[in-house]
């Protein structure tokens, strides 16, 4: 009789499952049809609150961020929850918990196919913002991108792991935002601020300590949530 | 056997006895002993209470914080009871800093309110604590709650830390009363006051501590019971 | 009735002592004690809320036990189960199947995880041997109940596991899919696999195995080996259940 | 003279809290009491009963 196989490394297993659920979502359009609904609708409502004359008086600085922010996160909010409410249907979160994996690699895999979704929905409504709100994306786009970037997978970081939390007890979207929003408050602070910033045109050397702040809490969070998520994941 | 009194049980009426004494002590203090303040007037006074409650929130924190890295290791009920305790008391006192600030911010700022650092972050914690309490009740079983309640008060714990940082960093206006350099100003019956205050914060927060925890034991005791029975 | 038989400690591939499970309000398990030897093969029969599926679970490491120790092959479950895991395959009513996969997919993906060295082929011959190689390409949503409860077989078998368990693996069989599973499981015994098995059909689940259980109420009732007449061990079960199925 | 309803007013709501937060905690806590007991002696029955 063989011995018995080795699981997948953390690696490998992280890319398997982000590899799967992305297929999934490519397949059912499940989280990501949503996401760019919502987003869309967020923006209509918000031109209706913010009229173009009063952006263009105030500058792109002032309105942008918190719009883009609110946008990606309230968004962004659909996909964390949906993440692990997708291993519902046949009880495919035990055959997760059966698999001789590390329980933090299926967390991140989690976190790889989320990221994925965040950029396809940023790089839809970035440009969107732009347009709907009148401001020139193109002299700031390399800056944006980072601050973009850095941020999103801080959000993520911290909404794969409340999202799952809120799947464990079988609560979706409401529960999320209650356990991230406030959680995440630092990094939307920055995400705002640091936005602001490049698009008033400022050198990025001047939210350095901003960015590395952003980078910090991310990097931090990661850890605390691969080394919980066992508890989190245990039936 | 539930009528035999525990430690816990015996030591709620002393310590009961001795908060509400050293209450009485530190009004007193407070009232009668400290003058008033010449800059801020009499609604310094609020300090006296407003500062230990929010110290004593941290320490809400800090005992979730042990209570829940306790319970991921041990799997012992008796860390998750220390937990839910912590969690309850610390809701209690954040209530109370987030009720007596803009009652001292009104006439001291001349708003109820602003997003200053410490204003946020308690209000933060508020809800992180709120939010754990929720996830609890709605975890279809005790174990489960627990330990999604513990991973939450580890995420708590840390992050309020962060904020605090970041909020700092991005606006901050909170009167300072004590400037570490300007010490020796400070009338000493004020000192006094806050010391003991404090001290009596201390004690309650022990107290409340001690009740939270006992009827989280009850609780226990009442699940298994049911169980005994047959449900 | 009672001819207990605990396998000889040398060859125990499972041993529980005082394994027990509690959920908060309630009992699911009272502490238990149990050991199966290498190749054997035990069934587990009780009616329903009799602490089956808990002890399942707890035996495949999907649940952690409240209570008790877990050996699995010798080595502590709770310290070396990821380890143990690769070594475990699990049917239960749940498919533990992506819907919107392909049969093939679904195989690959937990072959992978599973970190079986080279999942194709394997995957390919275990869908022809459960007749399911003309619907590889297809979404495993889109079959029959019978097909998907023997992808959920291939899946169980994908890693090799030395032991395997079957919660009610029959419940929702057409009498065709039921006869291919007997015939696979026959043949698991033959290899020499470890199986646990829980079912309400006792003459088959009799047939299947070596030794047998009976779980009531969360606690065990009654064990002995297998080799006894389907009718008297039915009338030893209603008595020892009380009549209920 | 405004800041004393100030004064007043924080600690006003600083007691009702807590006689608010004690209350609900002594309600409680004598709700788990009245259940206890009356399992604890159910139990007792149940053992006469049986013995």
């Amino acid at each position: 009789m063989k011995a018995p196989a080795n699981g997948a490394g953390f690696v490998t297993t992280a890319r398997l499952v982000a590899a799967k659920d992305l297929r999934l979502e490519w397949r059912t359009l499940d989280s990501l049809a949503g996401m760019l609904l919502f987003a869309l609708i967020v923006l209509v409502v918000y031109s209706f609150a913010f009229d173009g004359a009063m952006n263009r008086e105030l500058g792109a600085r002032f309105l942008i961020p918190g719009i883009l922010w609110t946008v990606v996160t309230f968004s962004g909010l659909i996909s964390f929850s949906r993440a692990f409410q997708n291993e519902t249907a046949d009880d495919t979160l035990t055959a997760l918990r059966l698999a001789p994996v590390d329980r933090g690699a299926i967390y991140t895999g989690k976190l790889l196919a989320v990221l994925v979704k965040l950029a396809a929905l940023e790089t839809v409504t970035v440009p969107l913002t732009a347009l709907f709100f009148s401001f020139d994306l193109a002299p700031h786009a390399g800056p944006l991108v980072l601050v973009l970037v850095l941020h999103t997978v801080g959000l993520a970081v911290l909404g794969t792991l409340t999202g799952a939390i809120a799947a464990r007890v079988g609560r979706g979207e409401a529960l999320t935002a209650i356990l991230l929003l406030p959680a995440a408050a630092p990094l939307l602070i920055s995400a705002v601020e640091t936005t602001g910033a490049v698009l008033g045109g400022e050198p990025l050397a001047s939210i350095r300590a901003w960015l590395l702040g952003s980078l910090g809490f991310a990097m931090l969070f990661f850890c605390v949530a691969v080394l919980t998520f066992d508890y989190v994941l245990e039936e | 056997m539930s009528s035999t009194p525990n430690w816990l049980e015996r030591s709620l009426y002393p310590l009961l006895v001795l908060t509400t004494a050293g209450m009485v002590g530190a009004l007193w203090l407070i009232f009668l002993h400290a003058p008033e303040e010449k800059v801020m007037g009499a609604v310094q006074k609020l300090f006296y209470f407003h500062v230990p409650a929010a110290i004593m929130t941290y320490a809400a924190v800090a005992v979730l914080l042990i209570g829940s890295i306790a319970y991921l290791w041990t799997r012992d009920v008796r860390w998750d009871n220390l937990s839910i305790a912590a969690t309850e008391c610390g809701l209690f006192f954040c209530g109370m800093v987030l009720i007596t600030g803009p009652i001292w911010g009104r006439p001291a700022w001349g708003v109820w309110w602003t997003w200053e650092a410490r204003l946020t972050t308690t209000l933060v914690l508020w809800i992180l604590l709120a939010a754990a309490i929720l996830v609890r009740s709605y975890a279809d079983n005790r174990e489960l709650g627990a330990r999604l309640a513990s991973v939450l008060g580890i995420l708590a714990a840390i992050d309020i830390y962060i904020i605090r940082k970041a909020v700092e960093w991005f606006r901050g206006m909170h009167p300072t009363v004590f400037k570490p350099g300007a010490e020796r100003d400070v009338d000493p019956a004020i000192g006094q006051a806050f010391g003991a205050t404090s001290l009596v914060f201390i004690l309650l927060f022990l107290l409340l501590l001690a009740v939270t925890y006992r009827e989280a034991q009850l609780r226990d005791r009442a699940e298994r019971l049911t169980q005994a029975l047959g449900r | 009735m009672s001819q207990g038989s605990p396998a000889p400690a040398a060859t125990a591939v499972i041993r529980a002592r005082g394994l027990e499970k509690q959920y908060g309000l309630l009992r699911a398990l009272e502490p238990l004690d149990l050991a199966v030897g290498d190749g054997e093969s035990l069934a587990i029969f009780g009616p329903n809320g009799a602490g089956k599926t808990t002890l399942m679970r707890m035996l495949s490491l999907a649940l952690r036990p409240s209570g008790g120790t877990l050996e699995l092959s010798g080595q502590d479950a709770r310290r070396q189960a990821r380890r143990l895991r690769g070594a475990i395959g699990v049917i239960s009513h749940r498919l533990h199947l992506y819907a919107r996969l392909t049969a093939l997919e679904n195989l690959l993906f937990f072959g992978r995880m599973y970190g079986v060295r080279d999942p194709e082929p394997r995957a390919e011959s275990l869908l022809a041997e459960l007749g399911l190689a003309h619907r590889a390409e297809d979404p495993m949503g889109s079959f029959s109940r019978g097909m998907q409860q023997r992808l959920a077989l291939a899946r169980c078998l994908i890693h090799d596991p030395r032991l395997v368990f079957l919660d009610e693996p029959f419940t929702g069989l057409d009498p065709v899919a039921a006869d291919l599973l007997r015939g696979i499981l026959e043949r698991l015994r033959e290899e020499r696999r470890t199986l646990v098995i829980t079912t309400h059909n006792l003459p088959l689940g009799l047939e299947l195995s070596d030794r047998w259980m009976i779980l009531g109420g969360g606690r065990k009732l009654d064990e002995g080996t297998s080799d006894v007449a389907p009718d008297a061990f039915e009338a030893h079960y209603r008595s020892m259940v009380g009549g209920r199925p | 003279m405004k800041n004393y309803w100030f004064l007043f007013w924080g600690y006003a709501v600083f007691w009702i809290g807590l006689a608010g937060f004690l209350w609900m905690l002594i309600r409680r806590q004598n709700q788990t009491r009245r259940r206890l007991d009356r399992m604890e002696r159910e139990l007792d029955q149940r053992r006469d009963g049986s013995s």
